[in-house]
């Protein structure tokens, strides 16, 4: 560390003694506040984890960064969200780089009705447009939008909490806000670097309805409905009806699962998404059935209705992005082909990656990288709607506005007038 | 970054979510030591690692002796670092094309891109049938898409852009002034134009650390101690290995800007364009400054305040990144 | 990597390229003699190694030695063992520092018929003292020597190669000869560190039957079978009876082994040693029954006569070293109690480490050190045994060497002769 | 070695066997730069790990501010790194008891020790009853045993030995001039002890990276570039960093070896007694030269040629190895 102090190094000295402190200190017995003296600690809440040193640790071995120091601090943080909040478990989404600074990530399942909006009272059920969420900008009510999903449900089945070590937080968690369709339509019309502070502003257009946070929340929920992935059998999906919610929590396989032999891993087909994707009209997971078919939300277009591609289904039928495959599935430890690791990346998501060894028993998502998707071309931002063309009045007479041309022979007529005039 | 500097590097660099993965890291001590005694290089470094769609390339460059831009030798392994062969130099009509293929490097060295080229149509008079280097078009034309038949393709560079006639060279209208024609360019041509791009693009070194000597040669400062305070958090302190282009800064300005002759030969990464093109991050935990091109995404570079570790690596997806006005 | 080229380096620089072609490169397919065209390489063995790069990372939390790419190499070369020996499996012992290179070991079981010793024509059966091991000195046969356990048996139960990468070796691998008692009892009596050249000569009092690699073999089966342990259950010790030929091999627990709880492994009774001692007299693990027990051999005193601690036995029975535990078993990562990781350390061989995690599903010995044992006391060479007091002639007379007193006395007398004489 | 090359320092000397935890690692990140911050020093040097039976003691040292052998203040933790507190420094006579201890540590910072010690029997006259110090023994002695009842005996240093009057002092035949007694000693005294002698035996480093300035200070050789070489595994050219014991050669003999006087005004480690006692090797797939005490097992050093990287550390059982002789 720095022997010269300066601004910079100072803030972030700070933001290691608070990592000391969150992490390593046990928080201090509450106060009795009558008589002053230390009251018994609450117990931490019990909540669980997958052993994340130990997965972060193969997902080294297929080269996807963190430290063994990092990973630690990594699980050892996961460790007091899970003591702090009240979850039942919580796994290690990843890591998404910022400008100025990097989010932690962690994916955690709230006890029943311990989340935040679950808290609240229900104010107004119906419409449920807007679920409370702050930044958002006020929006107009013209078209009926697509109601978010419920806390639980959907694209709204996990909670997500970012940390950050290098700023001032030094590992405090943060929840983000439930994700709602219309974050979700523009996100994916933008392309942009997050800056690393959540509350700051996105200049985007089309115009983003909330702040960087939002905007986080909406590429964690398109991330994690495309490369959420494990190995065939691995977490039961009950042929067609079954959405996730049949699903045991990534990380316990169902029991009935068995190992599967090197070859299956090693191709597209051993591997399934475990998450359904989230509709391309609706941008919600599930269909939203109370409205009839005609009021059809704002970027739809020629894309069959309803339909996106269930949990189940294969990687291998996943379409390459141009020449570009969608996946990609390596050997990791070729030369010791005992102990086989594989390591699956997502090239539609660049920064996504799974890993399997012990025939697919041990298996982990990741995502570390900037947030956006590789679409194979050149970034081409929406342009604005075409104007409404509005009926004339009868006793309008449109005329063309003058030219330079114009101008300058009105000018020359004028002058010609006044030389005239003069003379 | 240096090969005996590898590990601290690779370590000082993974919180960006890219590493090498033990074997790697085992083959290349060994591998880039070979390299070093076979070549009898002066240096070697370990330059990253490009993703393919079918496997990922590891780069490294040999340099003979003190540092030109020129010498130095880049070398590509396929096979996790075990085995190194070296990439020969590409024209700049290689390079051109390079720059125009997009989507990730097939990750198997022999396989051919098809490129559409707009080529001026020469209407002077010629022989109308067999075009000098069609043989060797076609038979790559044919090799392609198995991705294995790039051996059809061998002989080195794609041949200069021929004209072709065809049908639609004959004028009708107006005679168009340009053609559409399929050239190839094997993998390792792309390969080695990318490195070279990302090589003007500019490894990355803190200021100070190397200096222009007596002889106005660049060398290694031997008695850099590294950035202290402030400015090691500052872009501006961070400088290109590269021949400098905005040299051109008047006396006048460069004595406002408090420019040292021998320490500020090189451009700065606070003069890249777009601004914003780079981020720097201090992690007080590690210690470490972060350095990260916006416009290569893939490319770091780090630095340890005060103390003369420092080296920068691509570890991506072998593409710039051309949306980025759109997304600061 | 150095520039400048010297004797060293260049050595060393060869022992990189040899390490590269024996651990990376696949032997070239031999060329058949007649047509000179290759032909179809061999099969590689298909011995079997436990997962050393896991064992080791686990071991590398425990903060025993060896950085991951260290770990990587010695597993590949692990890998290269088992394909080009004939053996079923084998695992990594550890590595015993030496003064100019290390010795990392192997221990390998052969299969039926393979080791050298069973491939040689048996030629005398009967006493079997000297099994043409190379480097022993001729021994005298004045006594009986207690024959040495036949290849599979006891202390020769497993073998040992040896591999040095720092050396000229590369990353080749050596067979060790097996053991003999002889060797054993004076190993006991001495210690020493070993040089790091296999064909030294042990210059010792008492002398050494045999060279360095010997000592190394007999300081392995020291430290083998005073320092093999596994958590309790895991390989299935049938009561009173059971030699260690009952139990499986090492990584493999008994099928009905079940996990067991924190505390268990966390304590010294949850811990058992899976190997027997060596018999303190006869040096051999399995007793010689042939002879009757009059022939007690040489270091055999006060100890009670052919009883040593058995496979089964628990930690918590070995006596202490002095003031010194004779084990310490720490828990790692207490932090995240969630995925324990238990650590049990040998004092009395320092350098022997054990882990057990996923409740001693996992678990594995090594050890990394310079191959001597603790005593808490210093080091007393032993004494030349006392001279034998040979019967006295009838007409020797003994009488007390002169002292200085004496022989001054007796200067005087001469001087004082001198002196009346000359009067 | 220093805490910013920590991590580089324990991956080089992982060989020999020892190496930090994951949590560990972390945990020294933040309490070492907290350490420096809260002591405001210049340098923070991890000094390695005593194992003790029931838990392990990591080690770091402090310099407030130029080198010297004095100022250095050392701390230890017994929680794998999170908090470290200060050791006292040790008497003389403290120092030499702890000597006298052996077997593992206990872990426990307040587990004392009782010590047989020697004592001159004082027979000049003097008041039968009552010696002064008599209580602070008795607490002591009461309190040994369960290990945690250092408490009792807290107030610094051990007392000097006084004299007790009891049975076997009565002279009978002839007096005896000492007496046996139980004197106290607490386990984080003996640690102290420890790191201190080790520190004696010396941190070493390699010729050339400090250097006696014109001031006759110690200094860090800012232009230290590595040894070179075979220079870089001969025993001679690593030096221990504490004062000078051998210096006392004459200038014809520095001047017959060679020895520079602003590089060799340290104790060469080819000079250490008995002859043996450090072994070096080098390893060609990692670039490191690792150097062994074998007088001090668990003493190591490492130097990567041709470079400024070097460091020392300390993880072992805590004890000397009295039998060297008859191990070589």
């Amino acid at each position: 560390a720095p022997s010269v102090k300066s601004s910079v190094f100072t803030k972030a000295e700070d933001a290691v003694l608070k990592q000391t402190e969150l992490l390593y200190k046990p928080a201090p017995p509450p106060v009795d506040p009558e008589t002053g003296e230390p009251q018994e600690a609450p117990e931490p809440n019990d909540g669980t984890t997958p052993n994340i040193q130990e997965q972060l640790y193969y997902l080294q071995q297929c080269g996807v960064g963190f430290s063994q120091e990092e990973s630690f601090r990594i699980a050892l943080a996961m460790r007091r969200l899970v003591e702090k909040e009240q979850v039942t478990s919580a796994r290690f989404f990843g890591k998404i780089l910022g400008q100025k600074a990097d989010y932690v990530i962690a994916e955690a399942t709230f006890k029943e009705g311990e989340h935040p909006s679950q808290k609240e009272p229900a104010e107004e059920e119906a419409p449920a447009e807007d679920e409370g969420e702050d930044g958002g900008e006020p929006r107009k009510k013209e078209k009926k939008e697509t109601p978010a999903e419920a806390h639980g449900a959907g694209s709204n089945k996990f909670a997500y909490f970012v940390c950050s070590f290098a700023g001032q937080a030094g590992g405090a968690w943060t929840l983000l806000p439930d994700v709602t369709p219309q974050q979700l339509i523009v996100a994916r019309q933008l392309k942009r670097y997050f800056t690393g502070d959540l509350e700051a502003k996105v200049d985007s257009y089309p115009p983003f309805p909330g702040v960087e946070k939002n905007l986080l929340r909406a590429q964690i929920a398109r991330i994690v409905h495309a490369t959420s992935i494990s190995p065939k059998g691995f977490i039961f999906i009950d042929g067609d009806d079954a959405g996730e919610g049949d699903a045991p929590d990534i990380g316990t396989p169902f029991p009935e699962f068995e190992a599967l032999d090197a070859e299956t891993l090693e191709s597209l087909d051993g591997w399934r998404h475990h998450v359904p994707e989230v509709l391309q009209q609706q941008a919600r997971v599930e269909f939203y059935k109370e409205e009839p078919e005609e009021g059809a939300e704002e970027a739809a277009e020629e894309e069959p209705q309803e339909e996106s591609k269930p949990a189940g289904s294969a990687l291998s039928e996943d379409s390459p992005i141009l020449s570009t495959p969608a996946w990609t599935v390596l050997k990791v430890n070729k030369l010791i082909p005992q102990y086989p690791v594989v390591a699956v990346r997502s090239n539609r998501w660049p920064g996504a990656y799974s890993f399997a060894t012990d025939g697919g028993k041990k298996t982990a998502n990741i995502y570390v990288g900037w947030g956006y998707k590789f679409t194979g071309q050149a970034y081409n931002p929406p342009l604005p709607p075409p104007v409404v063309a509005d009926e004339l009045a009868a006793d309008v007479k449109e005329i063309a506005d003058p030219t330079a041309d114009d101008e300058q022979a009105f000018d020359k007529l004028d002058e010609e007038a006044r030389l005239q005039a003069e003379a | 970054m240096d090969a005996s500097d590898l590990n601290a590097g690779i370590e000082a660099l993974a919180a960006s979510g890219q590493t090498l993965s033990f074997d790697q890291r085992a083959a290349l001590a060994t591998s880039l030591a070979v390299l070093q005694r076979h070549y009898n290089f002066a240096r070697v470094v370990f330059w990253g690692r490009v993703t393919g769609s079918s496997g990922d390339y590891l780069i490294a460059q040999g340099q003979p002796k003190g540092l030109t831009f020129q010498n130095r030798r880049t070398f590509v392994s396929d096979d996790n670092g075990v085995t190194f062969k070296e990439l020969q130099a590409v024209s700049a009509a290689d390079a051109d094309r390079a720059s125009r293929v997009s989507g990730l490097f097939s990750g198997n060295l022999a396989f051919t891109y098809k490129i559409d080229e707009q080529v001026p149509i020469d209407y002077a008079p010629k022989p109308p049938a067999a075009p000098k280097a069609e043989p060797t078009l076609e038979g790559a034309a044919s090799a392609e898409g198995d991705g294995e038949g790039g051996d059809a393709a061998e002989g080195g560079d794609a041949p200069e852009p021929t004209p072709r006639d065809d049908e639609e060279a004959a004028p009708e209208e107006a005679p168009p002034a340009f053609e559409s024609r399929k050239v190839v360019l094997k993998e390792d041509q792309r390969l080695a134009a990318f490195v070279n791009a990302v090589d003007n693009a500019g490894s990355v070194i803190p200021r100070g650390s190397y200096i222009l000597n007596a002889a106005q040669e660049i060398v290694k400062n031997r008695s850099f101690e590294g950035l202290v305070g402030d400015d090691s958090t500052k872009l501006s302190s961070y400088l290109h290995l590269r021949p400098a282009r905005n040299a051109a800064k008047s006396s006048l300005q460069r004595e406002l800007e408090g420019l040292l002759p021998h320490h500020d030969f090189l451009d700065s990464l606070a003069d890249d364009k777009p601004a914003g093109s780079w981020t720097i991050q201090y992690d007080a935990s590690s210690g470490v400054v972060t350095l990260r091109s916006l416009l290569w995404p893939g490319l770091f570079a780090y630095h340890v305040p005060n103390s003369s570790k420092f080296g920068s690596v691509y570890f991506g997806h072998g593409e710039k990144n051309v949306d980025l006005c759109f997304m600061l």
